[in-house]
């Protein structure tokens, strides 16, 4: 079979593919995409085109609701002993609708800030990329991890205010005066991961709100820049796998899954991205830079301070849409 | 030409510096890309490191070259089979259109005409977006019809083709028409006079004389067809054409290997559109 | 002829331009039409109103953004109609012969790549650490890099570079077939230049400058690429909403709302276009 | 002449919407006919040659070519052939391929086509061009190629539609020649369309004048120049002076008349029965008018009058001189004799002319549409 | 004529690369005349025209204009206008803004131009036109428009490029004559060039025939159709029959040939001194030979001989006789007199022609381009 897998960058490298291939006999083809061109795209195929996708564990129960373009997955087919139990049960959790579990947790990480120390070293929160001193230098994603990033550095807490859409607004506005103001200070806004390390490495960008391995990743190229975990809290994801509606090989995609979780395809991919996954034991092969580099970024009290999203209750991205349109369009 | 008109040197010397300037403004983006193809760096961009052949042949990571990256060389196989379908469709219609507007009087011919060209100033996005919603509707209610699954109609490259056949097949139509209005039909007359049936006279008359206006617009097709980004954004599915799979590169930052590709995709349009020169050398 | 031939052959070639027409130009619209009229009220379900476009009124962003795509599309055109007036005057009257071919063929280039690796080179070309940058601060114009990129004048460069194939084509058509004596004639009862150009290069080239004009402002309009990539964080464009709006929010009922405004918007402009400049749009587009 | 004629015409008429372009034209051509159609532009010469060759169905009447009606056979089934005004040669193909054209449309077998056509180009003395394109030829060889793909075929009729209109005018004259002597070499009948009458006259057996969709005189060149039987002839065949005039007296052919200036002239009768008080055409030819420096040498001619020099259009051999009547006003044109007696006319020199009463001829006035 | 002639030419030539177009050509034109250039294409006519309207450079010579040299001039700012050959009406204006368009670049006001275009429209006969678009008129009228358009700006020489050479025959006949009256009327130099010489013939005060790049001959219309001073103009100023021919003996004038199949003929020599031995080309006119039933008739003429008939051009005044010399085998074609003497002479038929020596113009051989 041909397993068309609708995943992000770094998650599916090339050697582990053509391992897959060798073992199983099924070929894969790779759609490299984020969060949201995901369910874009599956809602226009109404759940079909791809055998397998790979968005984050909070943007499940919405889009499924709404649209279903995904269908439950058949825990009997999973290997769950390859999964960290405590992940693949908060997974779970929150992928439940209507009684059925529609993902498991793959790779999860953080987003925090990347900074070049050297030209930078005062941006420890997501409201110091608004500092004069690095006016002209900064960049972010217009996307929502943003408005959440900030919402939290300027003391507010938007997950206690999912339920509530009057707070929610509330503070969304607030966030955007923020952000609004903040915009002179933005050289760009960057929108994939290779563009930010880009800019970081050439030096137009000293400070950027990022995810933890880009930081790293760049550490190798360039000591003084790393991945600091801002002082209001990294706000953490999960990467999961989902089935989409209408995929015609769910077999390849359950054998996908049962392969890359094996403890030694899960370093791999760590290594390719970057981030941990939720293979047990997977961190055990894991090069021991990366490691360090980890543990330089979060010591304990930083982890405790991690924020992991919950799931986003539909409705709430269009008010966060309009909320980054207007960001956007402000001068 | 105009040959008498007196000018001042100083006119002339700087209309010509003019025409210079610009033909520089247009090379100089694509000399380039082309450029940094070889730049033995990860980044597109200065400072040069050194010349390499690596995104061209290269097969170690980072330095993967064009000939071995599979997601680029697929992406280029599925953009080849659209666009000869493409033009291989927008030809044939093209051609029944010419006949039909330059032929025929019918009632309607001049809303049917503007009809025609509406394409032209629709948005590509909003064709896009109009055949996706519309596909996918049609879909939907055929599906809840009858419970079989319409995957034609969904993203992938059946809607990608037609949603550029529905404009390309415009400019093939003006192309060809403007070619058959050339036509003498005395010609056609003369073919039936020493015997030709009315389908015969056509095909070893008029179509020989369309064939250069008929291969310009399959090769005008072609080309549009490979570089379209807005309508066919809207409807790719899991196989991408390569500019959107450049798009999607570009977006996250890339290695000078779409430099590599773009090189390459100029250096064949540069031949596909030389030959269309030479076939339309010939209609003359 | 029509008449004597049967009505076979003319149904025959009837239909394609009708299941062309219809399927992929007409029923689309209306149903985008119809998408565009649903509301939505809840997890899955709709209403018909005009809530989508109430939307838009209501929100100043977007009609600014709709406003500012506008004004900067009609700014690309005219800049693209100023740029390119003079070279195809060049190609079609002061040049012949071979070097016509090659200037016209050159005109051609950068339409044999996509307007991705376009935008790609003057990404490259206008970056802080791009190549004019470093040549700037090479020849000691100025102290340190220097942002080419992520402004409007950068959007402009990219628009109007990306048109002026489509501008030059037709004018180039156009002024070939002004015939070289009517030139003539112009200096031979003792005009200027100038007066030439007033009085009877640019009235014999309105054809050419309507239909370069519409095209242009067209792909300017629905151009998303361009924006996007060299407009960095102030890139704002119409198209740019519609995408996110099917892409990044799933809301194919505003999306929908805001492609028919800008179907509009953009028929609205060029049937003024049209009015103004006395030309229709049939004998226009027949000549390009 | 007993047998069938090749081409015969009943009645046939051709109307566009309410339009009448050709009005109930009957006529018949005789094997081996250069038959010429005259006729101003407009009069529907084109539609009459469209109908016989299969391009426009008749409104009404018959057509028949060798005797057998033709009215449900397409064109392309037609024993007739072509050549059309921009003599249509496939552009596409070579000078061979073009002529065997018709013949691989047959079905006839490679070697055959290749040899008629072979034989069919010597015959036109263009023997061993079949290789070369169409554009390699001047316009006279076209001219012969185009009949030569007409000619492979052997018609029974061959039309032609003003087959000379677009050469320049030296090649006009030579074709002229040329193409009559083609046709009596073929011994074909043609059917030869024109709004220029010196071809007409020159190259036919048979020429018929139209106008407004009918015959108006169907005889032979001499026939038409000397003896036009309608106003509308003796104006376009040939140039002529013309006045409008009242009767006086008509006797058995012999008309007197008077001009609206009171000047009396004599002169034959074209038609049937003028009597006194019709008001009437009146031509004559410029080579008909005698000059003389002294009027009474004229006397003998039956009408004379003097003349002022308004213009002396010297061209050679045909010269013209432009006079203006004393007596009437009216402008004449005349042939300016080459004989040295004239040599030294001048403008606003006056002098005396005359013209004989038979070479006067006189219409009901009305109906008539001169030049 | 003392006076400084409007136009004058001296040893202007102009060469485009290594060919010369024009080669030192010089010549003057008084104020007020019609003077043509009549050549075959391609001899420079053209370029000739454009140096004196200011579209080409002279490579070599002056031009001076009313007595001022031109070379520095550009053409917007020269006295002279110029017609084209497509006449290049502005389409994008109507007729009044057409004609009105120089005056409105000198600058003259809105109502003095109106004023001005509506008098010269009317004095070339299309008073009220002025509102109209250009498509609205015939071809006849639009020349007159583009010579008003000229005229209207009152130039001291007018050019004209073969401006009949796009019309059909019966306009062209018409425009010469009409053309010939606006050049009187106006009084204005006009600068003709055409390649059709009875254009020139019939409307010129002067000719210059051209060949080649230089002027063969530059007389009145009587002077090159009588005394061709080279067998290039004898040839293509009129019609004539040619023969090659060898000289007997020559004396004062008066020649004696015998041509290759041993015919002796009787001439007059164009040129300078011929003797024994050359080789000349003779020229007869058409007109010139005289027909009879019986050779006695003619034997007072010069020249005579035996013919039979091959073909007879029947064209009403303009009517040809082709006939096969018996002798040399030469085909000679003459003019068939419009008595009735030869009305009923048939192909076949031999009759006898002869045609008087000081009609015969003989010139050395070579150097000469006939037809
Ligand atoms: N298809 C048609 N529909 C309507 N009217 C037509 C059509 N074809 C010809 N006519 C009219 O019929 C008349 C005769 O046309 P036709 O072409 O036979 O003239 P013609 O004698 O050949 O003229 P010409 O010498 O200009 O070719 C014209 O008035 C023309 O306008
Ligand atoms: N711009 C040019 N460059 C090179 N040769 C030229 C140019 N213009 C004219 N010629 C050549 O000069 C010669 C004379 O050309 P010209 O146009 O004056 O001829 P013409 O007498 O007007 O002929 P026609 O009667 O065909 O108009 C021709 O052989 C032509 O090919
Ligand atoms: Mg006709
Ligand atoms: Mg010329």
């Amino acid at each position: 079979d041909t397993l068309r897998l609708l995943t992000w960058g770094g998650y599916a490298p090339d050697d582990v593919i053509a391992m897959f291939e060798e073992q199983t006999g099924h070929t894969v083809e790779v759609t490299k995409s984020n969060n949201e061109e995901m369910i874009a795209k599956l809602r226009a195929t109404n759940g079909g085109g791809f055998d397998l996708a790979q968005p984050s564990q909070d943007r499940i129960a919405g889009p499924q609701a709404e649209f279903g373009i995904y269908k439950p997955l058949d825990m009997s087919k999973i290997e769950t002993g390859l999964f960290i139990p405590s992940m693949l049960e908060a997974t779970k959790g929150n992928t439940t609708v209507e009684g059925e579990v529609y993902a498991v947790p793959h790779v999860w990480g953080t987003s925090g800030l990347v900074v070049n120390t050297a030209m930078a070293g005062d941006v420890k929160d997501y409201t110091d990329l608004c500092n004069d001193d690095v006016a002209g230098k900064v960049s972010y994603r217009l996307k929502r991890p943003t408005l959440i990033g900030f919402a939290f550095s300027m003391g507010l807490d938007p997950f206690a205010a999912y339920g509530d859409e009057a707070a929610y607004k509330e503070i969304l506005d607030q966030v955007e005066a923020k952000l609004t103001e903040c915009k002179a200070n933005v050289k760009t806004y960057w929108d994939g991961g290779d563009e930010l390390k880009n800019l970081m490495r050439s030096g137009e960008v000293v400070a950027s709100m990022a995810w933890d391995t880009g930081g790293w990743q760049l550490n190798d190229d360039n000591a003084d820049i790393t991945f600091v975990a801002p002082a209001a809290g990294a706000l953490g994801w999960i990467d999961t796998f989902a089935l989409p509606a209408r995929g015609r090989a769910d077999d390849a995609a359950y054998d996908w899954i049962n392969f890359v979780m094996q403890p030694e395809i899960a370093a791999m991919i760590t290594a390719s991205a970057g981030n941990f996954t939720a293979s047990q034991g997977g961190d055990a092969n894991v090069d021991d830079a990366l490691k360090a580099k980890y543990q330089a970024s979060f010591p304990q009290e930083a982890i405790d301070n991690i924020k992991w999203y919950p799931s986003v209750p539909a409705g709430l991205e269009a008010m966060e849409g309009a909320a980054l349109d207007r960001i956007n369009a402000a001068n | 030409m105009i040959t008498g008109i007196p000018q001042s040197g100083a006119f002339k010397w700087t209309y010509r510096a003019y025409v210079t300037l610009f033909f520089l403004y247009l090379a100089l983006p694509l000399a380039t890309v082309c450029v940094f193809a070889f730049n033995d760096s990860v980044f597109p961009s200065l400072p040069w490191e050194g010349f390499t052949w690596a995104w061209f042949f290269g097969d170690e990571a980072p330095y993967v070259g064009v000939f071995n990256e599979r997601p680029i060389l697929r992406s280029v196989v599925t953009s080849g089979v659209v666009a000869f379908w493409v033009s291989l469709l927008a030809v044939f219609v093209g051609t029944c259109n010419a006949f039909l507007f330059v032929r025929h009087d019918f009632r309607g011919k001049g809303f049917l005409y503007i009809l025609m060209l509406l394409p032209l100033i629709i948005p590509g996005i909003i064709l896009g977006i109009s055949i996706l919603v519309f596909s996918s509707s049609v879909a939907n209610t055929l599906e809840d019809a009858t419970g079989l699954w319409f995957d034609g109609l969904r993203p992938g490259l059946i809607l990608v083709v037609l949603g550029q056949f529905s404009f390309i097949t415009t400019f093939a139509t003006l192309v060809i028409s403007a070619r058959l209005q050339k036509f003498d039909t005395s010609l056609e007359e003369a073919a039936l006079n020493l015997g030709a049936t009315p389908f015969g006279a056509v095909r070893a008359v008029t179509l020989p004389f369309l064939y250069p206006a008929m291969g310009a617009a399959g090769v005008v097709a072609v080309l549009m067809s490979f570089e379209n980004f807005n309508t066919t954004l809207m409807l790719v599915g899991s196989d991408a054409p390569l500019t959107i799979t450049m798009f999607d590169r570009l977006k996250l930052g890339s290695t000078p290997v779409l430099n590599a590709v773009s090189l390459l995709l100029i250096v064949v349009s540069a031949l596909l559109g030389l030959a269309s020169l030479l076939l339309q050398k010939r209609e003359d | 002829m029509a008449s004597d031939r049967s009505k076979l052959a003319f149904w025959l070639l009837m239909a394609p331009l009708l299941i062309w027409l219809v399927t992929l130009i007409i029923l689309p619209h209306i149903g985008m039409f119809l998408v565009s009229l649903r509301e939505k009220v809840g997890v899955r379900e709709y209403e018909t109103s005009f809530a989508n476009y109430a939307v838009f009124f209501n929100e100043p962003l977007y009609w600014n953004t709709f406003a500012r795509t506008a004004y900067m599309s009609i700014a690309a055109t005219a800049l693209t109609l100023l740029i390119g007036f003079p070279i195809a005057y060049y190609i079609a009257k002061l040049t012949r012969g071979r070097a016509k071919t090659t200037l016209f063929l050159m005109c051609l280039i950068p339409f044999w790549v996509s307007e991705l690796v376009r935008t790609f080179g003057w990404m490259i070309l206008l970056r802080e650490t791009g190549v004019f940058s470093n040549l700037l601060q090479y020849l000691g114009l100025v102290d340190g890099p220097v942002e080419m990129l992520y402004n409007d004048a950068a959007i402009m460069t990219g628009l109007v570079y990306t048109s002026m194939l489509f501008m030059v084509v037709p004018l180039v058509t156009t002024l070939d077939s002004l015939d070289d004596s009517l030139i003539e004639a112009g200096y031979d009862l003792g005009a200027s230049g100038f007066a030439i150009l007033r009085e009877i290069v640019i009235p014999h080239a309105m054809p050419g400058i309507v239909s370069g004009c519409i095209v242009v402002f067209m792909l300017s309009l629905g151009n998303y690429l361009t924006p996007i990539l060299l407009g960095g964080k102030d890139s704002l464009w119409f198209t740019g909403l519609i995408y996110s709006q099917f892409i990044t929010r799933f809301n194919w009922e505003l999306g929908s709302a805001f492609g028919f405004l800008l179907l509009g918007l953009s028929s609205l402009i060029v049937f003024v276009g049209l009015k103004l400049s006395r030309q229709s749009l049939g004998k226009t587009m027949a000549r390009t | 002449m007993s047998e069938t004629p090749d081409l015969e015409c009943r009645a046939i008429s051709k109307n566009f919407d309410d339009f009448k372009a050709v009005k109930d034209v009957s006529f018949s051509v005789p094997q081996g006919t250069f038959f010429s159609i005259l006729g101003p532009s407009g009069c529907g010469k084109t539609t009459l040659l469209r109908m016989i060759a299969g391009f426009q169905k008749p409104s009404g009447g018959d057509l028949l070519i060798k005797g057998k009606s033709m009215l449900d056979v397409p064109p392309n089934k037609r024993p007739v052939s072509m050549v059309f005004q921009h003599l249509a040669l496939f552009p596409m193909m070579n000078i061979g391929a073009n002529v065997g054209f018709g013949l691989r449309q047959r079905g006839v077998n490679k070697t055959d086509v290749k040899q008629q056509v072979e034989r069919v180009l010597e015959r036109v003395g263009l023997g061993g061009v079949a290789e070369r394109p169409v554009s390699s030829l001047s316009g006279g060889q076209k001219q012969r190629v185009a009949i030569a793909r007409c000619m492979v075929l052997e018609p029974d009729v061959l039309l032609l539609d003003e087959p000379l209109g677009a050469l320049d005018l030296k090649l006009r004259e030579h074709m002229k020649i040329e193409l009559k002597q083609l046709q009596s070499e073929f011994n074909t009948t043609f059917v030869y369309i024109t709004h220029d009458q010196s071809e007409a006259l020159v190259m036919s057996d048979q020429i018929a004048v139209m106008n407004h969709g009918v015959f108006e005189q169907l005889g032979t060149a001499k026939e038409l120049y000397y003896e036009p039987a309608t106003s509308f002839v003796a104006g376009f065949v040939g140039e002529a002076n013309r006045f409008a005039a009242t009767v006086e007296s008509a006797d058995s052919g012999a008309v007197q008349m008077v001009t609206a200036e009171g000047k009396a002239l004599r002169g034959v009768e074209a038609g049937r029965g003028l009597s006194h008080g019709d008001k009437v055409d009146v031509f004559v030819r410029p080579e008909a008018i005698r000059l003389s420096r002294s009027a009474a040498d004229l006397a003998q001619l039956g009408n004379t009058s003097e003349g002022k020099v308004e213009n002396i259009l010297f061209n050679g051999a045909n010269s013209q001189l432009i006079l203006r009547d004393l007596t009437t006003g009216a402008e004449m044109s005349m042939a300016l004799p080459q004989t040295g007696e004239f040599r030294d006319l001048a403008q606003g020199d006056v002098i005396a002319f005359g013209w004989e009463p038979q070479q006067t001829r006189v219409y009901r006035a009305g109906g008539a549409h001169g030049l």
